[in-house]
């Protein structure tokens, strides 16, 4: 032992005169948590959608999902929110992570104690907390993510190729695509509410993942028959809802849709799909086969009815056939649905007008039910003068033609006026015919109801969008096979009452603009004139739609009716949808004789 | 260390010998020759310590694979030697005397696997449990959330309500699949 | 004061052996009664307020943060909570988060052997509900089902911060008189017996060890 | 006095006769659970003749929670939050090794960025669990100002843990595929300034314990590990540095950036109490060191974390491996066994404290004078909760 080591222990006094290192009592206020803390949760309860991630992730199962005073379930919020269980909870932070909605982070609250433990249960952003309105403490980090926030992109073809030709756009997903998009779901199921369809998105998603493709088509058909076309040409509100789209982009329900049928081949679709059961003796007659019909159709047939569809053209498919053109929607694929409906013994009697070839009331005395889905087949009128010029021809007669194969002889410069799907497609077939294509609509292209990618790749293919711009009159040409549109621009007026704007057309501000043909797509009506008056008269019609009742039934037992001509939204998968549902009433009212 | 593999798979017909990563191989050895295997590895290979021991409870193919993992110093290689056993009455022989923890883990392995290392020391006492009476808690049958609701009580008032169904009840309860 | 022992209330002892029946009294714990004096009450209460004395047992996690606080930086002595290596000493037993099955064998021995008043703080998340081992064969999920709990702390782990203003808080309570952990486990001794064997299952100890 | 049995020589691994306690020569005493000087919470079985030790058990699973089962029923990204309450004092180095056992089966491959700041956090884990260890080795010779200083400078990196992951004790920093933040604004400088302050109290612990007339008489000689024991033991870490192994996984085998580092393994001559603690002492100066050049040489910008799939289904393919970190007391190792499934087939945690606080602690104790007891057991630095899991 050295004098040293006896006397260097007394080091510890040069410390006595330092300042203390102690700091003082009260927790929060003298030392609130790191501006990064993971403390006590809040919710942002406006943006949260209720999509359960966070309690699917908690390895605690400090969370539960709960229904809240004032919420209602609605669109893309299932209406619950995450009640947390400080009894469980362990601030790892992964439900803040993994939050689609980017509403739950953590504040650096950390200080709670209470003699009854089971004060440690709330309902995070509904219940009043003192750390409500703390700014500080735990979110993610913008590039750290627990899922994929871009999707894998579609390849498409080229807009100087797809232009040059009718092939389809979109080529399709690979399998190995396909995998990685729908290991993006996080299987929350928000979707499957907003399907007018009500498919079992995360359902099948998971096929995907698992590699069963057969599991992914019996789920699908589980509520529609349609899915080769509405995995390509599906207005899929489902991707609208997604939460993943929140902070990233949505999950590519469609294209996985598509992949789904595309990995099955036709031929193995009767082994993997439902079989039709033993007759029920009962007939159905149905107009129209269209998406609504056949939809119908499919989910009758399979429960042993028997069914008959009667269509005024020579082909099924409706609108699909004769409105979708072939580079978005192939023949073969619309074909793959079709057949596989007529494989289980649907009938279908082409060529052959309710009206004109049957009358109506002979459907409803000769059959068990009848299904009337006719859809919106006459186009609106743009209530203009000239409107009956030679060189002005609607829409759907341009695709109805293209898709008979015949030529409907545009010439080489086009105006397309109208900004929905039909416009859009007008136009983009034009382009394919050859035509310069000018797109006049009357709002801004924000407010065009068409689908964002149509326009875009519409734009990329060098159709020429004019905005803004109302069409006034249709004048005969210097030349007999052209027309001269008179146009005038038009201003945005505020709504007062706070609805959207109106254009508003300014007299000063004239265009004439001479075209080979202008094509008029301002959205489409329905003809019921094959229902006799004496009937209609019994009928709920508005606006030349019907009003359906529960599972679309009419005020006549046996009517049933779907589609766009009885419902407001007027796209396929509705249609499809009133299709199964007028089944389940048609087959319940046959059944048990309940009315819906 | 080639070498030495070639000359394990032939004198102890080790099989299985795949390399993990640099400096992580992984063989399976018989069970009657596993003990001498690994004193020969200490011994004349030069991997004299051993990083731990273990099992894996393979109930599907009716084995426990013991885990033995011993290490190289010189070599700066690691050996993971995989033994299976049966899984009923379960047991092997015990390496007590080659390593000094050894008789640590065969305790471990006896009470959370249920594997019995005759002549083991000490093997017979608690480990980490203390009055077990159900099968050893490592086995796969072993059901722990089984037990802890049998045996444990949890605090009432929770229960969760799952979005999809809730939106199914709420907004489309006579449509979708199957109704 | 301590109401009288009542002679035929005894316990069985059933788990001991016969040499060791001797060795351990087998009388039933007795509830604590206020004096009657209120003054006189309130004045103990101060005292013991003042003089937390944490019983040194680290049980689990929450112990990592007992240091910080018995140490410079939170220095808890300021506000009289002072360590005890023996539970004879100690007045406060502080849980520091989940307990396995074998050491609430030992949290309820160490926890009799406390002298009253005496009160029980729970840390962290787990005695509450379960917490991060909701799923563990080998921990309890509440504690408050095998001893009385006065205070609980969340966190996980509760931040000596928290343990600070806990003990603050603990102080209050007791000066109030609010603290009756104790007499509820007298009250209740049965119901906490019954389940402490229930998970307890090598109960090898006096049923009541004081 | 009668004899009591010992160990023939170090190699010698049967247990000793047992002793016959109705002699009346021997009293058995137990150290633990409830006792002021064991570390964590733990026991041991002491039997003693006078007050010299002739027998010791360990006796563990206080803390056993039965990880390895429930891991095996959490997914990957659930287990990452669990891994680190497997050793309370150092939980960094569990978070590290899962992930990177995670990754390696997955096949992923972690940005540079991360790594750094995966090797800055094991760094400072490793520098708050030797402050922490110092103040419990001078507390256990009876020297108490020592604690306070170390707890405090030890507060001090939490409080940057504390900045840079959200959390004091549980970090869940380092999650599969990288990490989870970056620095914050001036935590560099404020960082230097902590280093600044430890090493100057550091120095002034070396004076007070190191050169502690008090502390060297009780701690030399204590507990001493003869070279031939490491291997037969499994020693590793300081225990096993301290008796001259130069052996340290940072430098043989290494692990995340270490091999742009500048630094040397610290060794002694003879592994005791004392020895041990000097080298402890060494590597918390080179542990400020090697955070210095982390700090200054860490990237600043760049990705810190790997693409990675989406974690609420996330399976991996079958495989197996054994990944290892040198923490604190040695050897830390994460055992992974994966079957392709979205749960892990099988974790085996390998912590130090495995052997050191049983096998070795049982055959260093016989001899030890019972007042020594809790000094030897903090010499050999043991985590109870990472023998039990």
């Amino acid at each position: 032992m050295s004098l040293k080591d006896l006397i260097s222990p007394f080091f510890v006094w040069q410390r006595a005169f330092e300042k203390p290192y102690t700091v003082g009592l009260k927790p929060i206020v003298e030392r609130p948590g790191a501006p990064a803390y993971r403390g006590f949760h809040i919710n942002m309860s406006d943006d949260c959608v209720g999509c359960g991630s966070c309690f699917t992730i908690c390895q605690n199962h400090a969370i539960d999902m709960v229904k809240v005073d004032g919420l209602e379930a609605h669109g893309g919020d299932s209406g619950l929110r995450p009640r947390f269980d400080y009894g469980r909870c362990c601030w790892c932070g992964l439900c803040v992570d993994i939050c689609t909605a980017g509403s739950l982070r953590m504040t650096n609250e950390y200080a709670w104690f209470t003699t009854n433990p089971d004060d440690f249960r709330f309902v995070a952003g509904m219940e009043n907390k003192s750390w409500d309105g703390r700014t500080g403490g735990y979110h993610r980090h913008p590039d750290y993510h627990l899922f994929p926030p871009k999707r894998i992109e579609m390849e498409m073809l080229a807009p100087e190729e797809s232009v040059a030709s009718f092939t389809e756009v979109a080529k399709g997903y690979t399998e190995e695509q396909a995998k990685l998009e729908a290991d993006r779901c996080v299987e929350c199921g928000i979707c499957v509410a907003t399907c007018p369809a009500h498919m079992d998105v995360p359902d099948y998603i998971h096929s995907i993942r698992d590699g069963d493709y057969e599991k992914g088509l019996q789920l699908m058909y589980r509520t529609n028959p349609f899915p080769a076309t509405c995995g390509r040409i599906c207005t899929r509100r489902c991707e609208s809802v997604c939460p993943v789209g929140i902070q990233g982009e949505p999950v590519a329900i469609r294209w996985l849709k598509r992949f789904i049928v595309d990995q099955v081949a036709e031929a193995d679709y009767a082994r993997i799909l439902p079989n039709v059961e033993a007759d029920t003796g009962k007939r159905i007659a149905i107009v129209g086969a269209g998406p609504g019909g056949l939809s119908a159709a499919y989910y009758l047939r399979l429960k042993g009815h028997a069914v008959e569809v009667f269509e005024s053209q020579a082909q099924a498919g409706g609108m699909l056939r004769y409105g979708v053109p072939s580079y978005r929607l192939p023949d073969p694929a619309l074909d793959k649905d079709i057949e596989h409906i007529r494989s289980l013994g649907v009938e279908i009697h082409f060529n052959h007008s309710i009206g004109r070839d049957t009358a109506f009331s002979d459907l409803l005395d000769n059959y068990d039910a009848v299904f009337v889905s006719t859809g919106l087949n006459v186009p609106s009128q743009m209530r203009i003068q000239g409107e009956d010029h030679p060189r002005v021809m609607d829409g759907l007669k341009l695709l109805d033609d293209v898709a008979n194969g015949k030529d409907p002889q545009i010439g080489t410069s086009v105006a397309v006026i109208g900004g929905g799907n039909v416009a859009m497609d007008a136009a983009r077939v034009s382009r394919r015919l050859g035509a310069e294509v000018t797109v006049l609509y009357r709002r801004r292209i924000e407010d065009m109801p068409a689908d964002t990618e149509e326009i875009h790749e519409a734009q990329a293919e060098g159709c020429i969008f004019v905005t803004q711009a109302i069409p006034v009159e249709a004048l005969n040409a210097a030349q007999s096979d052209q027309v001269t549109l008179k146009w005038g621009e038009a201003e945005m007026l505020q709504d007062p009452k706070g609805g959207r704007p109106r254009p508003v057309l300014q007299e000063e501000r004239m265009h004439l603009d001479t075209f080979d043909t202008v094509v008029s797509a301002i959205g489409q009506g329905s003809n019921l004139d094959y229902i006799p008056t004496e009937i209609s008269d019994q009928l709920q019609i508005k606006w030349g739609k019907f009003i359906p009742g529960d599972y679309q039934q009419m005020v006549l037992n046996k009517l049933f009716v779907g589609g766009d001509v009885a419902n407001a939204t007027a796209d396929a998968i509705s249609a499809i949808e009133d299709g199964h549902h007028a089944a389940r009433g048609i087959h319940r009212f046959l059944d048990t004789g309940q009315r819906g | 260390m080639n070498s030495m593999l070639e000359r394990l798979s032939k004198e102890f017909r080790v099989t299985d010998i795949t390399e993990r990563h640099p400096g992580l191989t992984t063989l399976t050895a018989d069970k009657d020759v596993a003990e001498t295997l690994l004193r020969e590895l200490r011994d004349r290979e030069g991997y004299t310590h051993l990083n731990f021991m273990t099992a894996i409870d393979y109930i599907e193919r009716g084995v426990f694979t013991l885990v033995y993992m011993l290490h190289n110093y010189a070599t700066k290689s690691t050996l993971s030697v995989h033994v299976n056993i049966d899984r009923v009455n379960a047991e092997m022989t015990s390496i007590h005397t080659l390593w000094a923890q050894a008789w640590t883990y065969q305790r471990e392995l006896r009470e959370l696997w249920g594997i019995n290392f005759p002549g083991s020391p000490r093997v017979e006492e608690d480990f980490c449990l203390e009055g077990w009476e159900e099968i050893p808690p490592m086995r796969r049958e072993f059901d722990t959330v089984e037990y802890c609701e049998r045996t444990f009580t949890s605090r009432e008032g929770r229960g969760t309500v799952n979005p999809r169904e809730h939106m199914a009840e709420i907004i489309f309860p006579n449509r979708g699949g199957d109704k | 004061m301590i109401k009288s022992l009542s002679t035929d209330a005894t316990l069985a002892n059933a788990g001991l052996s016969a040499e060791e029946q001797d060795l351990f009294s087998n009388a039933r714990p007795t509830a604590y009664e206020p004096y009657s004096i209120k003054a006189v009450e309130d004045f103990a209460n101060w005292c013991r307020a003042n003089s937390l004395w944490i019983l040194a047992f680290g049980t689990g996690c929450g112990a990592i943060e007992l240091r910080p606080l018995m140490t410079a930086r939170f220095d808890a002595n300021r506000i009289g909570v002072a360590g005890r290596p023996t539970p004879r000493q100690a007045s406060v037993f502080i849980i520091g988060g989940y307990s396995s099955v074998k050491t609430l064998k030992r949290i309820v021995r160490s926890y009799e052997q406390m002298q009253g008043p005496k009160f029980v703080i729970a840390l962290g998340i787990c005695p509450v509900n379960g917490g991060m081992y909701w799923d563990s064969y080998n921990t309890i999920k509440r504690l408050d089902q095998y001893i009385p709990v006065d205070l609980y702390i969340t966190g996980c782990m509760p931040r000596p911060e928290v343990l600070v203003a806990g003990a603050l808080e603990l102080k209050k309570m007791i000066k109030e008189g609010r603290c009756d952990g104790a007499n509820r486990y007298v009250e209740n001794f049965d119901w906490y017996k019954a389940n402490q064997k229930k998970v307890i299952k090598k109960w090898d100890m006096p049923d009541y060890n004081w | 006095m009668p004899q009591p049995p010992t160990h023939s020589s170090s190699l010698d691994m049967a247990q000793p006769e047992p002793i016959d306690l109705s002699s009346g020569k021997y009293v058995k005493l137990w150290q633990g659970p409830q006792h002021p000087g064991i570390t964590g919470n733990m026991s041991l079985e002491l039997t003693l003749c006078g007050d010299e030790i002739v027998e010791c058990k360990t006796h563990v699973g206080y803390l056993h929670r039965g990880f390895e089962k429930f891991m095996e029923r959490r997914t990957y990204i659930q287990n990452f939050t669990v891994v680190c309450r497997i050793a309370v004092p150092e939980p960094t180095f569990n978070e590290y090794l899962y992930s990177a056992a995670i990754e390696e089966l997955a096949g992923i491959e972690v940005p540079e960025r991360a790594n750094w700041l995966r090797a800055l956090n094991l760094e400072m884990m490793r520098l708050a669990s030797f402050l922490m260890w110092t103040g419990g080795m001078s507390g256990a010779f009876g020297l108490y100002t020592v604690p306070n200083w170390t707890l405090t400078y030890r507060d001090y990196i939490l409080d940057l843990f504390e900045e840079l992951t959200g959390a004091r004790i549980y970090h869940m920093y380092i999650v599969p595929g990288g990490v989870r933040n970056v620095l914050p604004d001036g935590w560099k400088a404020r960082a230097l300034e902590i280093l600044k302050g430890t090493e100057k109290m550091m120095r002034e612990v070396d004076r007070v314990m190191m050169n502690n007339a008090v502390f060297k008489a009780r701690s030399k000689g204590l507990g001493l590990i003869p070279p031939d024991m490491v291997d037969p033991y499994g020693i590793v870490g300081p225990n096993a540095r301290a008796a001259g192994f130069k052996r340290d996984l940072r430098k043989d085998e290494p692990y995340l950036v270490y091999d742009q580092l500048d630094f040397e393994v610290v060794t002694a001559t003879a592994s005791d109490a004392y020895e041990r603690a000097w080298v402890r002492q060494q590597e918390i100066f080179q542990c400020i060191n090697l955070i210095r050049q982390m700090l200054e040489r860490m990237p600043d910008s760049g990705p810190f974390q790997a693409q990675m799939p989406n974690v609420l289904h996330w399976k991996i393919p079958p495989g197996e491996t054994y990944l290892k970190a040198e923490c604190t007391r040695g050897e830390y190792g994460y055992y992974v066994v994966t079957d392709g499934s979205e749960y892990v087939r099988r974790v085996h945690v390998r912590g130090p404290s495995y052997t050191h606080a049983i096998a070795v602690m049982e055959r260093l104790a016989v001899g030890t004078n019972i007042a020594d007891i809790a000094g030897l057991m903090v010499s050999l630095h043991t985590y109870p909760p990472e023998i039990e899991r």
